[in-house]
């Protein structure tokens, strides 16, 4: 018997980096949405940690994008090893990839948060 | 894994007869009962593209009207119906079905699979998505057609501006896609991660089992959506529940966040399998093996999430503060990266090619598909940039942008679908003369009309308009547009041709491409004669005998060794042969169960509400008759299945093909309850005033929900203890059918309890729209419950039938998996409907 | 016999049996003189047949409340019209050309007893083939049948005295002429339509028929020819204005308009739903006051409604809505303004309305 | 301004003379602040992506028919990350910051002359001034602004979504029930522009048009003092008309008793306006006679009963009551 890539592993390995991508940029929406909507009535935050909030959340997401498309050690780590050393070596590699195609999609996110204001519409 | 199994040592004579015994399709009125993927794959790609056909005659009247200004060719009324016909039926019962049905036919046979893990549940799905298109379709002969456009905006389409029952028809038309993606998504799922053939891991899977794997998984997370979406609209079109009422703390934009949640992945959806598809013909073209292989998954991977990030991107105009848009913004900039990729790894591949491209039907089809899509796929870039989305929204040029995606990006691939796949369903290749034909008129007549649909929606033409003033400027490109609509028709109307005279199913025409995948091995109605062992990425050319020998029967089951249907299940990235997967041949109850949930819809659509729910019961007792005769049991013990392996043919647990398809069940049911979650808090940004404390009927004593909590996890309790004094193989018991029943119906009490003391509170559904959300919180824990307590029953049946026990126990256990999920759902309700106004509070 | 011997067998029994049926209508043997009876056979098969015809067909209908006030008045009176002439009354007999009918129209007495209310309407409103029994005129006012119901119920239990106080026939007179069939045959037109709308044009005989006094000249002048010709369906006036020149029209109109009492109060109320919508409409769903072309200065072609009774309000926006009166220049006007209006709007401005009758009129009066 | 010379030359270039760009409703007349900005940024697009197209095109030939060494160079796994990955990123990324920036360029609204409230209504637009002072009067389906000077429009909807469109001024922002969305619109010069709305809004949709003149601020001042004034009184018969059959119910004619509906357009100055019927038909009697009886059939659904029995000569005099008032 070949000791296989568990399959939850891989998976989870593999979308790792398209994850961060989703939860970073579900989190500047929601925020967004969210302080704007309703800032002064959410418990914890106010409209002026807006800022704040999707600095910290590009920030960590940019920092871990670039450990994963960087480190095949990671990336590796994070999906398990095989017998048939190819079919690690290729999930490693398309889980490298898709962490930078990720990385440059949470940028494009940030790059609205340099050139735009907070809540306004401005038209 | 080693080849040491494989030999060509002579099988034993009659296996053969016995496997086209086992797996004879149905012949004369018995055929709708078939379950075999090529056929019925062939009744769903046929009726997808018999919708095709329609929905296009009906663009054809609408270009007649639009040819010249303030024409008459068309009513108003009727006009509006048919765009909405139009866009729907294309979307709904065109594009996502012909690539579920491409799915169904194809899939299995790349995979050298026998059939679907659920044979069955396809051909339910295709019998309902069959039986309610055509009565959804046939509304446009009486004038009973929706008119609130395919994407059915409201408050036009609440009671108020839309009263009778067209929109309730298309609520029914959207209802039975929903059905039969779900469907489809669970078996492709299972099919691509389970029921591929030993040695193909997923580095070697075609890519279009990757293409498909990503679609199912988008249609998991895309369709709940649409689902909830539309169970709002019809719940505050039939019962008042305002959702999308503004002035009852409803929003007319939640509609378009959840539509477009679904709509914009769905584009995808329909463009990944298309992609995969052109990934699957171009090496055969050049005779070379892709390049880019890894990158093109990279990019189908890329999409399928970049995709669930452009929702909004349709509300560029709805007044979203700038911040937001340029999120959406941003994704639909990263989501044209992967296509790029994809571009330009097939433009690799075809320089690549150990001959250069021949110009064949389907390749001058894959060419044109190159052109148009890039060309969709710029302008696209287009749209994605906010300023100038804010012009061409909802212009023509949005109009010409979406058809050079989707049919640039969709039908074109189609067509070389059909032409290239055809030898392998039919005996006689398509003609190659007229393929030429059809492909150039179809080119230039798409480019003729839909070009100079850029131009008109700059020069100011809205999209959606019956008629537009003669002297405004727009005639000459409108009637250019008219012209080149129906070259293109004539173009179809060629293929159709063709078709008549040559497509003639059963069998095939061989290896007529020379392609080097599986789909072209020998195979008839029960597939290939034994299911290989795979070495490389395209095992026709890697391994040069490979055809004669499965064809000799040298691989893994030659044989029936349960003496029915069965498959091989593999592992999910290496591909281990782990057991034998037996399933269900010919019958009619998933026919009848179809039939019967389509009379339902139907039915309800037009309010005769006491016949559709007698149907609505007799679909699902179809549906449990069918779910009877499963799950078979370890009583074959472990069979040989060739090549000098044994395996179970039974499995029970996590590792079981049916409980991975109650997993992506749950995770459906997961999504929906997100985007329920999403919708909750989402009007609670947009309306606090109505929100509890405050601007309700206070809460309930948290002594309510606690008691209900106790339910909720008594009743578990319940169902696990069930689990445990399940009877020995082969007897009856007592225990485990009461405690399973009696904590089934725990459960519905805790949603009673629940439900019951909002009302007791004094809280109406038709009041606001945070009451009608908490009520659609219990009204969504029951469903789940109401599945859990038909379930229990019948596994309660079951056990009392000595037909299920401690080892035959996989319909027990996908109860409980259900139950787990059902009581998780309802406590996290409980926590937000509870815990949210007191927290905000 | 083989499964092929039988079907032969069949074909040749079905062919048969079309040949002989062919020759006996083209032979003419059949006797169609309605100087003979029916066989017992036939006239068994035949009642039968209409029996259970009228019960099967009536099963959907329910029947309004048939003691509404005035519906029995107002059916006794269009049944002497239009009905009396072949099925007879209490102190009036058929007319003899009735007796000749095959089959002979029967006498009302005891014998609506074997039908129900619903029945009854299903009958009065669709007649009977191959009877002599002609349709409600106005196919699509099944609504007014009920009146006639309403009297077919009470018939049996009245004398000719109580007939003819209900059908508005003075009471001194002791010779009855039969009235001829089919068209309403008063000597004078006022005195046919003072049998209903009253003597002075205010008195009706129940809320569903208006009182015409003060509407304008040219409104009723239009009802009554839209009657007459048919573009205002209803069963009950299209028989009644048929035949009326103009002339006759005209003085008609002049006649019940120039009996105009004082003008009636227009003074809006707030807290109530109708006043708001009478007076000010909802503009917020298109909906226009409708006081402003329904009251003073508004154009002569249109009524007046104050003092009209909530009843007959209701049943005409019903009307509207429904599209029954749908065929008129005027329709175009009102047809989309009634379908604005919900049912319980429509109640609720029918009924102010309806208080704001003139100052010593009496709309809809005794029962 | 040299751009918007530029730009009709760009536009024959790529209609090749099918589609004028000098269209009253065509987006790339740029007359307004918002569309010149727009439409410079889409001009830059559409030349860059059309480069892309035509590259990818001659790609793809030379894959197919290009010389050996060539084909072998596209044949690599680095050509495809250089043209289909690296090249992407990096100019769409240039593109998107370009666009938010435009985004950001945020028009001000200073001393405006006026408030303005644009409510869509199932199928016209009803137009609200409101003046410094707090006088309020309505127009309809016409707005008149002064060139040069930015005025921010609240955009409402009473019934369902619409959407507010000048192609020549700016881009379209959607009315949404239960929101007020603004929009700052800017002439650039004088000229009337049309409008219609984007946002498929049921049954008359395709007709629901209006106008917006651009007027200089002398024009427009005299404009403004004209329109607030109240109707002058007209033909007495034409008035009597007006009354009897109801008009007044559902239209407002300032100053005219017994004429202040609300549902319908405001009459005040409607022989003043372009059109009528939201820019359906071109005004005048002739025009208004025939919508007054046949609206049904020149816009079907609309929310206006037909008055077809009015004889000729009411309808004559009635119209020209109605094209009277200026």
């Amino acid at each position: 018997m070949v000791r296989g890539i568990g399959f939850v592993r891989a998976l989870l390995g593999l979308l790792a980096g398209p994850s961060i991508w989703a939860g970073h940029f579900g989190l500047v929406y929601g925020g967004h949405a969210a302080l704007c909507g309703a800032g002064d009535r959410l418990p914890l935050v106010a409209r002026a940690d807006l800022p704040w909030l999707l600095l910290v959340a590009t920030g960590s997401a940019v920092i871990a994008l670039l450990a994963l498309a960087v480190s095949g050690r990671l990336t590796g780590w994070l999906i398990g090893t095989s017998d048939l050393p190819d079919e690690a070596d290729f999930l490693v590699r398309v889980a490298r990839l898709l962490s930078a195609l990720s990385l440059f999609g949470v940028l494009a996110s940030g790059a609205g948060m340099i050139v735009l204001p907070g809540c306004q519409l401005l038209r | 894994m080693s080849d040491s199994g494989i030999s060509a040592t002579p099988r034993p004579a009659g296996e053969r007869a016995e496997l086209l015994r086992i797996w004879a399709t149905p012949q004369g009125w018995r055929l709708p009962s078939a379950v075999n993927n090529t056929v019925i794959g062939l009744f769903y790609l046929g009726a997808a593209f018999a919708f095709f056909l329609l929905a296009g005659i009906v663009a054809l009247l609408m270009r007649t009207q639009l040819a010249q200004g303030d024409a008459t060719f068309l009513s108003q009324d009727l006009y509006n119906q048919m765009f909405t016909m139009h866009g729907t039926t294309m979307m709904f019962l065109f594009a996502v079905p012909a690539m579920e049905a491409l799915g169904v036919m194809l899939l299995p046979q790349m995979l050298a699979a026998r059939d679907l893990p659920f044979p069955r549940l396809s051909a339910f799905a295709i019998w309902a998505y069959v039986i309610g298109g055509a009565v959804f379709f046939s509304t446009i002969f009486y004038g009973l057609a929706p008119k609130g456009g395919w994407f059915m905006y409201p408050p036009l389409t609440l009671t108020a501006y839309q009263p009778g029952d067209n929109a309730d028809f298309w609520l029914l038309g959207i209802g039975f896609i929903e059905i039969s993606a779900i469907a489809g998504a669970v078996e492709i799922v299972v099919g691509v991660l389970r029921t591929r053939p030993p040695g193909m891991t997923l580095s070697r899977m075609p890519i279009f089992g990757w293409s498909m794997l990503i679609f199912a998984g988008m249609i998991i997370f895309a369709f709940p959506a649409v689902i909830l979406a539309t169970m709002l609209l019809e719940i505050e079109r039939a019962f008042g529940w305002p959702f999308f009422t503004a002035a009852r703390g409803g929003d007319p934009l939640l509609w378009q966040h959840l539509f477009w949640f679904f709509g914009h992945p769905e584009v995808y959806i329909i463009f990944l399998p298309a992609a995969g598809l052109v990934s699957m013909m171009v090496p055969t073209f050049v005779q070379t093996p892709l390049i880019g292989y890894r990158l093109i998954v990279v990019a189908l991977i890329g999409t399928g999430f970049f995709s669930f990030g452009l929702w909004v991107h349709h509300m560029f105009t709805t007044g979203i503060p700038s911040l937001s848009l340029a999120f959406f913004s941003a994704a639909s900039i990263a989501v044209a990266v992967p296509s790029g990729i994809q571009v330009f790894s097939w433009i690799a591949t075809l320089a690549a090619g150990r001959e250069r491209l021949r110009l064949t039907t389907p390749a001058l089809f894959v060419l044109g598909f190159l052109f148009i899509f890039t060309v969709g796929g710029l302008t696209g870039i287009m749209v994605a940039l906010v300023p100038i989305d804010l012009q061409v929204h909802d212009t023509y040029f949005v109009v010409a942008h979406f058809h050079y995606v989707l049919v640039g990006g969709m039908v074109f691939p189609l067509f070389a679908t059909f032409y290239y796949w055809a030898p392998a369903f039919s005996r006689r290749a398509l003609s190659e003369r007229l393929g030429r034909w059809s492909f150039w008129l179809m080119f230039v007549g798409f480019n003729v009309a839909f070009f100079p649909m850029h131009l008109t929606g700059l020069a100011g033409m809205p999209r959606r308009v019956w008629t537009y003033p003669g002297d405004i400027g727009w005639d000459g490109l409108n009637l250019l547009s008219t012209i080149g609509a129906y070259i293109l028709a004539a173009g179809v109307l060629v293929f159709v041709v063709d078709l008549v005279r040559n497509f003639r199913p059963g069998g095939g025409a061989g290896n007529v491409w020379n392609a080097g995948t599986l789909e072209w091995l020998p195979n008839d109605v029960y597939s290939t004669r034994s299911i290989p062992l795979v070495t490389g990425r395209y095992p026709l050319w890697d391994q040069p005998n490979l055809a004669r020998d499965v064809e000799a029967g040298a691989h893994y089951l030659p044989d029936a060794p349960t003496g029915g249907r069965e498959t091989l299940v593999t592992s999910t990235v290496e591909a281990e042969p782990q057991y034998v997967l037996q399933m269900p041949g010919a019958g009619w109850s998933q026919v009848l169960a179809a039939t019967f949930t389509a009379a339902f819809f139907l039915l309800l659509t037009i309010k005769l509400v006491w016949i559709a729910a007698v149907c609505g019961v007799l679909a699902v007792l179809f549906c449990l008759v069918w779910a009877w005769g499963l799950d078979p049991g370890p009583a074959r013990g472990k069979v040989a299945v060739g090549a000098g392996l044994t395996l179970p043919s039974y499995m029970t647990g996590p590792q079981s093909h049916s409980w991975w398809a109650m997993v992506v069940l749950m995770l459906v049911a997961a999504s929906l309850y997100i985007a329920y979650v999403f919708s909750y808090l989402y009007l609670w940004t947009v309306s606090p005033e109505v929100w509890a404390p405050a601007g309700a009927a206070p809460l309930p004593p948290l002594s309510r929900p606690l008691v209900a909590a106790a339910a909720f996890l008594a009743g578990l309790g319940l169902i696990v203890v069930a689990g445990r004094s399940l009877p020995p193989p082969g007897q009856r018991g007592w225990v485990a059918p009461i405690a399973l029943v009696v904590g089934a119906c725990l459960l519905a009490t805790a949603v009673a309890t629940e439900i019951l003391g909002h009302i007791e509170m004094g809280l109406e559904p038709q009041a606001t729209a945070y009451a009608a959300m908490v009520f659609l919180a219990g009204a969504l824990a029951g469903q789940v419950v109401a599945a859990v307590l038909v379930m229990a029953l019948f596994v309660a049946a079951r056990i009392l039938c000595a037909r299920t026990d401690r080892e035959r126990r996989n319909s027990f256990d996908h109860t409980l998996q259900l139950a787990r999920y059902a009581v998780g759902q309802s406590l996290f309700g409980l926590l937000l409907v509870h815990g949210f106004p007191r927290l905000v509070a | 016999m083989t499964g092929r011997g039988l079907v032969v067998a069949g074909l040749t029994i079905v062919a048969g049996g079309l040949a002989a049926a062919a020759l006996f209508v083209w032979s003419g043997i059949y006797n169609v003189s309605a100087s003979r009876q029916h066989l017992d056979v036939t006239t068994w098969i035949l009642d039968t047949l209409r029996r259970h015809s009228v019960r099967t067909h009536s099963l959907g209908i329910a029947a309004p409340p048939l003691d509404a006030p005035g519906l029995v008045r107002l059916g006794a009176v269009h049944y002497d019209l239009a009905c009396a002439a072949c099925h007879g009354a209490p102190g009036r007999p058929a007319s003899a050309l009735a007796d000749a009918m095959l089959p002979t129209p029967p006498p009302l007495g005891p014998a609506v007893r074997e039908w129900s209310p619903e029945e009854l309407s299903w009958i009065v409103l669709n007649g009977q083939k191959y009877t002599g029994m002609p349709a409600w005129v106005a196919p699509r006012r099944g609504d007014e049948v009920w009146a006639v119901v309403a009297f077919l119920r009470r018939l049996p239990q009245i004398d000719a005295a109580e007939y003819r106080r209900l059908a508005g026939l003075p009471t001194q007179s002791s010779t009855v002429r039969a009235p001829g069939i089919g068209v309403a045959t008063d000597a004078e037109p006022m005195a046919m339509c003072r049998r209903c709308h009253g003597p002075s044009g205010a008195r009706t005989v129940g809320p569903l028929v208006p009182p015409l006094a003060g509407q304008p000249v040219r409104y009723l002048a239009r009802a009554l020819s839209e009657y007459a010709d048919g573009t205002r369906p209803s069963g009950i006036m299209q028989f009644a204005a048929r035949g009326l020149d103009a002339a006759a029209v005209g003085r008609l109109a002049r006649a019940f308009a120039a009996k105009a009492s004082s003008t009636p109060s227009h003074e809006p109320d707030p807290t109530d739903p109708g006043s708001r919508i009478a007076h000010e409409g909802i503009p917020e769903r298109g909906i226009p006051p409708c006081l402003t072309c329904h009251s003073g200065e508004a154009d002569p072609r249109f009524p007046r409604l104050a003092g009209f009774s909530a009843t007959y309000l209701e049943r005409q926006l019903r009307l509207w809505r429904d599209d029954v009166r749908g065929r008129s220049g005027y329709a175009a006007i009102m047809r989309p303004i009634a379908r604005r209006l919900d049912p319980g709007e429509a109640a609720s401005v029918a009924a102010y309305l309806a208080r704001l009758a003139p100052a010593g009129a009496e709309g809809g009066g005794a029962p | 301004m040299r751009r918007r010379r530029l730009a009709p030359v760009l536009c024959a270039i790529l209609a090749a003379g099918v589609a004028g760009c000098e269209g009253e409703q065509s987006a790339l007349w740029l007359r307004g602040a918002e569309a010149e900005r727009i439409g410079l940024l889409f001009w830059v697009t559409t030349a860059f992506l059309a480069l892309v197209l035509v590259a990818t095109v001659v790609a793809g030939w030379l894959a197919v028919r290009g010389s050996p060494k060539i084909r072998s160079a596209i044949a690599d796994d680095r050509f495809v990350i250089g043209a289909g990955l690296f090249f992407p990123m990096i100019s769409l990324a240039a593109l998107l910051v370009w666009s938010l920036t435009v985004m950001a360029q945020r028009p001000v609204a200073t001393d405006a002359p006026f408030a303005v409230r644009v409510v869509g209504e199932q199928w016209w637009w009803r137009v609200i001034y409101r003046l410094p002072d707090g006088t309020e009067f309505e127009s309809a389906n016409e707005l008149r602004i002064p060139v040069g000077r930015p005025v921010t429009l609240t955009l409402e909807s009473a019934d369902v979504i619409h959407s507010f469109w000048v192609p020549n001024l700016a881009g379209k922002v959607d009315m949404i029930p239960g929101r007020a969305n603004r929009l700052t619109l800017e002439a650039l010069e004088a000229g009337v522009s049309r409008g219609q709305c984007a946002e498929y809004c049921g049954g008359a949709h395709a007709l629901m048009a209006f106008h917006v003149a651009a007027l200089d601020e002398g024009d427009f001042a005299r404009w403004l003092a004209a329109e607030r004034r109240p109707a002058r009184a007209g033909d007495a018969g034409g008035a009597v008309l007006f009354r009897q059959f109801g008009c007044g119910a559902c239209h407002r004619v300032r100053g005219m008793p017994g004429a202040a509906g609300r549902i319908g357009p405001d009459l005040t100055h409607v022989g003043s306006r372009r059109a009528i019927g939201a820019a359906t038909l071109p005004n005048g009697a002739e025009a208004i006679a025939r919508w007054i009886a046949e609206n049904q059939h020149i816009k079907p659904d609309n929310r206006m009963p037909a008055y077809r029995i009015l004889s000729p000569a009411e309808l004559r005099r009635l119209a020209d009551f109605l094209a009277d008032l200026t």
